[in-house]
């Protein structure tokens, strides 16, 4: 693994080299934020600023979600006519957050010609509420790394606590199998390889092999928390929609409280949507701010969509989405005979 | 909305009846369950039947959406592979049709409540034995209570 | 002397007497393991060792559904009033403060919301001093303290030993009185130990100037502060659903057959369809706006239209924000 | 007990009249079924109501009618979304809610023996046809100075209330100026914008106050040409537009600064407007 330090320098050139040569417009990073355990989303303009950029195991925002929004397509002729040029943009990418990068091009949300994809190898993000949650009752005050890639935190009476990577890797994280961008025009660090290919599979078999009664009270359980603020819908970069199913107002669809029976449906479109999609950052996980295993579904359909149609969303530039493809051999074993 | 289906009225009167809401693609299956009838093939009457242009235009969401207002099951049906009016709107829905009915039993909900197959213009016979079946299954299952909504 | 203190292994049993009375919401450890307000039916075993909820109480008076209006075959219904007595236990100040607040918008105005009113008429507030404050608290910037009493009716100052109690509130004095038996006098010794305590507390929390916030952020409509904010934001509206004072909501009818349901449910002004008009038009159409206006709304313009800042400091929307944006550098940057 | 301030009214719709050749206004005459309601509903030109229909909500509307036409109440609506497209299908007879009156009606203590200048463009003339329509009520004729109305719409066929407009240009205590960008062959009245007719007849500024109804674009102009004219800032009432949701100052939807539009509006003088931000 490389040292963090070392991806932050390399990254910092990369990104001072690319905006001074005015090879982008903008450049999409992280910075260092008012609190411990997290990073903020740095939108670069300057190179001399180029230093703001940091590298850490808290670097979890999927940047992706941003690029929706910068390339967004003008509602009529008249705004494209106003609409100022696309920009050039540069981003930092992890495995997950170039699989969407993919996938967005894929789905023609986003110019490929228009963008610097920064991949960097990654050994896997920290969950800051995993993080802060090791500490127990104590807060952390400052945060750093040591040269194995575990969190150094200084509490509240002064001392210093080490949290090892692995406990407080994000669930995503644990499950990544492609941990390194597969497509990127500057990588940084060693690739590294996945962690435990086999963790999403374990987990969604275990939920599959318990019966409908079990599964529903498990679904229960776990939505019935959700306070319908949108978060997860918000922070997927996938999440592209201009109109969303879940807004429409005629026909309203899903109802907007919090009634189990508009949750659920709510988590059922949404989780629709995603089969064949998502690209498994876990930045809907990671927004939801009830806690909630938001990815429950969507973890076995995308196992679904890889076992039946041999399709991993956003490892291919030039695929069709799975769900815009068909044969006319695909399995129908599903379909009710008389 | 006026435009609901009223289930609550279409039910049978006194004991539960499995209520099914068929969404029929208008080029086969519709025409299949209207050459049940001209044939007078016995099937049951638990079924309201909604029209749609073809199985490719069948949301989700509409299927969602009939289990929240209280139906008990939801049967879809299309033309048979390479006999869609529209070439391939139901190849396309064939993979949607999949992962929504392996979604749902995922979350928990009765793969029998919501059911696909494929009905042609000259099957009248296979729209009845289907609607049987789907019956006979949501009537073992007993009602739809996980979805639906109350006021 | 009004203070009463009552030992920490004592306290189940006072919360089960309080439990005859009403419905009582106390901190005890969920199934995820985090402290929240758990209320009946169940009476779990009360958990002192929190900072503060992940959730505000705020839904406890200001649900996130509330039936409006009933239409059934046309005929409009009022739906039908809680008429229990609720007793929220262990409420930070900060939570009880933003209260306050609400009341200003849901009671004092004209009209007033009966169904706000009939809920907060029936909750009685007894907050938990604050003796450990996050790094993200700052409620001594905006006016409240980790020993504020503002929308408490009792105020419980966790001591070495045991739980000292003030009643705030006429209601309060008598909720006291009416477990007398289960309560001692405060010893001084007791009360110097609180004060100091809540000094400590308060001691710890950096400064945020936000006292002229009001004046400052008049001519600040074009700060490029705005966009730097908004760019980041996903507008995925948890700082507004966690906060105890944001109170916007949406009015929508639910179908059921011949049953109308007109239901308010919580929204938020990070939205983009929040003020979107029905033609299309959108006053507020970029995530900087929307930025401007949430800011704008608790530091300016609440206190131009109700005297009162409309944030308590505590913090939830800077440690929930998954874009890390802090409200507190952004108010910074205004002052610059 | 006060009432429920979100109970709507029961109402009827007793006629629906189709004011524009697009067919996409409709004016709706609403009657009460309980008197007391009625009687009880009392406002002045400016306010607005919320209109309710089970099942598909509530939208505000400005209150086309004024308190002297007593029996009724008059809702002119463009069909542009949901709610609206439901109710121009409504008939006749149709049961439907209203809730108010709300919001700040024009100063009518400040217009008291002042001259009158009523600029209003396309479908927002309603709430300014409620203030004609009480200015010449022959009770309150005499507080109000000289009358002048311009009145601009895209095409003859898209000017509102045509009988009342030819009713005012017979009368003498009124003087109305109607003007339409595209003019059809027997139109014989102004061509052009509303603020070429201000420019033409240049109203003296002298005791006298504007109100000011239309769309964004005709506003922006209009506030110049009236600036030209000597129009202070304080001469000048607007009406305000804002998605709205509850109407009582709660839902915090409708504000533009610290102003709510549904309770400290939706009247502004441009003095007000100019304190506020450009999010309208």
């Amino acid at each position: 693994m490389t040292a963090s330090h070392e991806i932050e320098t390399r990254l910092r050139e990369v990104a001072e080299g690319l905006l001074g040569d005015r090879k982008v417009d903008l450049f999409l990073g992280y910075e260092k934020t008012t609190l411990p355990f997290r990073t903020s989303p740095l939108f670069l303009t300057a190179p001399d600023k180029a230093n703001r950029l940091v590298w850490n195991p808290f670097c979890t925002v999927n940047l992706a979600v941003y690029l929706a929004r910068l390339f967004k397509a003008p509602a009529d002729a008249r705004e494209a006519q106003r609409a100022p040029p696309a920009p050039t943009v540069g981003l930092v990418l992890k495995g997950c957050d170039t699989r969407s990068v993919v996938a967005l091009v894929q789905e023609r949300q986003v110019p490929r010609e228009k963008l610097v994809l920064v991949g960097v190898a990654c050994p896997g993000m920290a969950d800051t509420r995993k993080a802060e949650r090791a500490l127990g009752q104590y807060e952390a005050l400052g945060a750093g790394e040591d040269p194995q890639g575990n969190v150094r935190a200084v509490i509240e009476d002064g001392t210093e606590v080490t949290l090892r990577r692995e406990e407080i890797l994000a669930d995503a994280c644990l499950e990544c199998r492609s941990p390194t961008p597969a497509i990127h025009d500057f990588l940084l660090g060693e690739p590294s390889e996945a962690r435990n290919a086999d963790v999403a599979r374990r987990r969604a078999v275990e939920l599959e092999s318990q019966p409908p009664g079990a599964r529903w009270a498990r679904f229960q359980e776990a939505f019935s928390k959700c306070i319908r603020c949108n978060a997860c819908r918000q922070a997927c970069p996938m999440c592209y929609c201009k109109d969303c199913l879940l807004d429409q107002a005629r026909p309203r669809w899903i109802g907007a409280g919090t009634d189990f029976s508009d949750v659920a449906l709510y988590h059922l479109v949404r989780a629709f949507h995603m089969a064949g999609r998502c690209t498994e950052c876990g930045a809907c996980v990671r927004a939801c701010p009830m806690g909630i295993d938001v990815r429950l579904l969507v973890r076995r359909l995308n196992l679904d969509v890889e076992d039946l149609y041999k399709y991993r969303p956003g490892t291919a530039i030039d695929a069709v989405p799975v769900l815009s493809a068909f044969a006319i051999d695909d399995p129908q074993e599903f379909l009710t005979e008389p | 909305m006026s435009q609901m289906p009223k289930l609550q009225e279409t039910a049978p009167k006194g004991a539960w009846e499995p209520r099914i809401v068929a969404f029929l693609c208008n080029w086969c299956s519709y025409a299949g369950a209207d050459l049940a009838g001209v044939s007078r093939i016995q099937y049951p009457p638990h079924i309201r039947i909604i029209r749609v242009p073809c199985s490719g235009r069948i949301n989700p969401a509409f299927l969602l959406r009939a289990l929240q207002n209280g139906a008990d099951g939801v049967l879809v049906s299309g033309c048979h592979p390479g006999d869609c009016h529209y070439i391939s709107g139901n190849l396309a829905a064939r993979r949607k049709f999949a992962l929504f009915k392996d979604l749902l039993a995922y979350a928990g909900i009765e793969p029998e409540r919501v059911q696909f197959t494929w009905v042609s213009a000259s099957e009248g016979g296979r729209f009845a034995a289907v609607v049987e079946k789907v019956v006979e299954q949501v009537r073992k299952l007993g009602p739809n209570t996980k979805l639906v909504k109350r006021l | 002397m009004n203070e009463k203190r009552v030992s920490y292994t004592d306290v189940d049993a006072l919360l089960d007497r309080l439990r005859e009375q009403a419905a009582v919401y106390a901190p005890a450890t969920d199934e995820t393991g985090d402290v929240t307000l758990i209320g009946p039916p169940r009476r779990d075993p009360v958990d002192l060792e929190y900072r503060n909820f992940r959730l505000s109480p705020k839904a406890l008076v200001l649900p996130q559904n509330q039936t409006l209006i009933c239409f059934r075959n046309g005929e409009a219904e009022e739906p039908i009033l809680p008429d229990r007595e609720t007793i929220l236990f262990g409420v930070r100040p900060c939570d009880a403060r933003a209260m306050r607040m609400l009341d200003k918008v849901f009671l004092d105005g004209d009209p007033c919301d009966p169904y706000y009113a009939r809920r907060r008429e029936r909750t009685m507030v007894m907050a938990m001093a604050c003796t450990r404050p996050l790094s993200s608290c700052f409620c001594t910037s905006v006016g409240g303290g980790p020993g504020d009493a503002a929308g408490a009716d009792v105020l419980a100052v966790p001591l070495d030993t045991d739980l000292l109690l003030r009643a705030e509130t006429a209601k309060g004095e008598a909720l006291l009185s009416s477990v007398a038996d289960l309560l001692e006098a405060a010893t001084p010794a007791a009360l110097k130990e609180a004060e100091e305590r809540i000094q400590a507390a308060a001691d710890q929390m950096a400064p945020v100037r936000v006292e002229d916030s009001a004046k400052r952020l008049r001519d600040a409509y074009d700060l490029p502060v705005w966009e730097a904010a908004g760019q980041k934001c996903l507008g995925c509206g948890t700082c507004s659903y966690l906060c105890p004072t944001c109170h916007c909501f949406d009015i929508t009818d639910e179908v059921c057959g011949e049953t109308v349901r007109r239901v308010r449910t919580w929204d938020c002004c990070a939205y983009a369809l929040f003020t979107r008009h029905a033609s299309g038009h959108n006053p507020r159409p970029m995530p900087k706006e929307r930025w401007r206006q949430r800011v704008m709304h608790k530091f300016r313009y609440a206190v131009e239209h109700f005297d009162s800042l409309f944030c308590v400091g505590c913090g939830r929307c800077i440690r929930n924000c998954p874009a890390s944006v802090d409200v507190r550098a952004v108010l910074k940057e205004v002052g610059a | 007990m006060a009432r429920n301030p979100y109970l709507p009214y029961p109402a009827r719709i007793d006629q629906a009249i189709v004011e524009n050749e697009a067919r996409d206004i409709k004016t709706f005459r609403l009657a009460f079924v309980d008197p007391k309601d009625a009687a009880g509903f009392q406002h002045l030109p400016g306010q607005f109501a919320e209109l309710s229909l089970p099942g598909v909500g509530e939208a505000p509307f400005g209150i086309a009618s004024s308190p002297t036409e007593t029996g009724h109440l008059l809702f002119s609506v463009k069909r542009v979304g949901l709610f609206t497209a439901e109710l121009h299908s409504l008939e006749p007879g149709t049961p439907i809610g209203v809730r108010g009156p709300m919001g700040k009606p024009f100063p009518w203590d400040r217009l008291d023996g002042k001259n009158m200048l009523i600029i209003g463009g396309g479908f927002a003339f309603t709430t300014l046809r409620a203030a004609v329509k009480y200015i010449l009520d022959p009770a309150n004729r005499s507080r109000f100075g000289s009358v002048l109305v311009i009145y601009g719409a895209r095409t003859p066929g898209e000017l509102m209330y045509k009988q009342d407009l030819a009713e005012w240009q017979a009368q003498d205590d009124i003087d109305v100026h109607l003007t339409v960008d595209e003019p059809d062959k027997n139109w014989t009245q102004h061509k052009g914008v509303v603020t070429a007719v201000l420019g033409g007849l240049k109203p003296s500024s002298q005791n006298t106050l504007a109100l000011v109804c239309g769309p964004p674009v005709m506003i922006r102009f209009t506030l110049v040409s009236l600036g030209n004219l000597g129009f202070s800032d304080d001469a000048i009432i607007l009406s305000l537009e804002m998605r709205m949701k509850c109407g009582i100052g709660k839902c915090g939807r409708c504000n533009i600064g610290s102003k709510y539009v549904c309770t400290d509006g939706p009247v502004f003088t441009r003095e007000e407007l100019r304190a506020l931000p450009l999010e309208y």
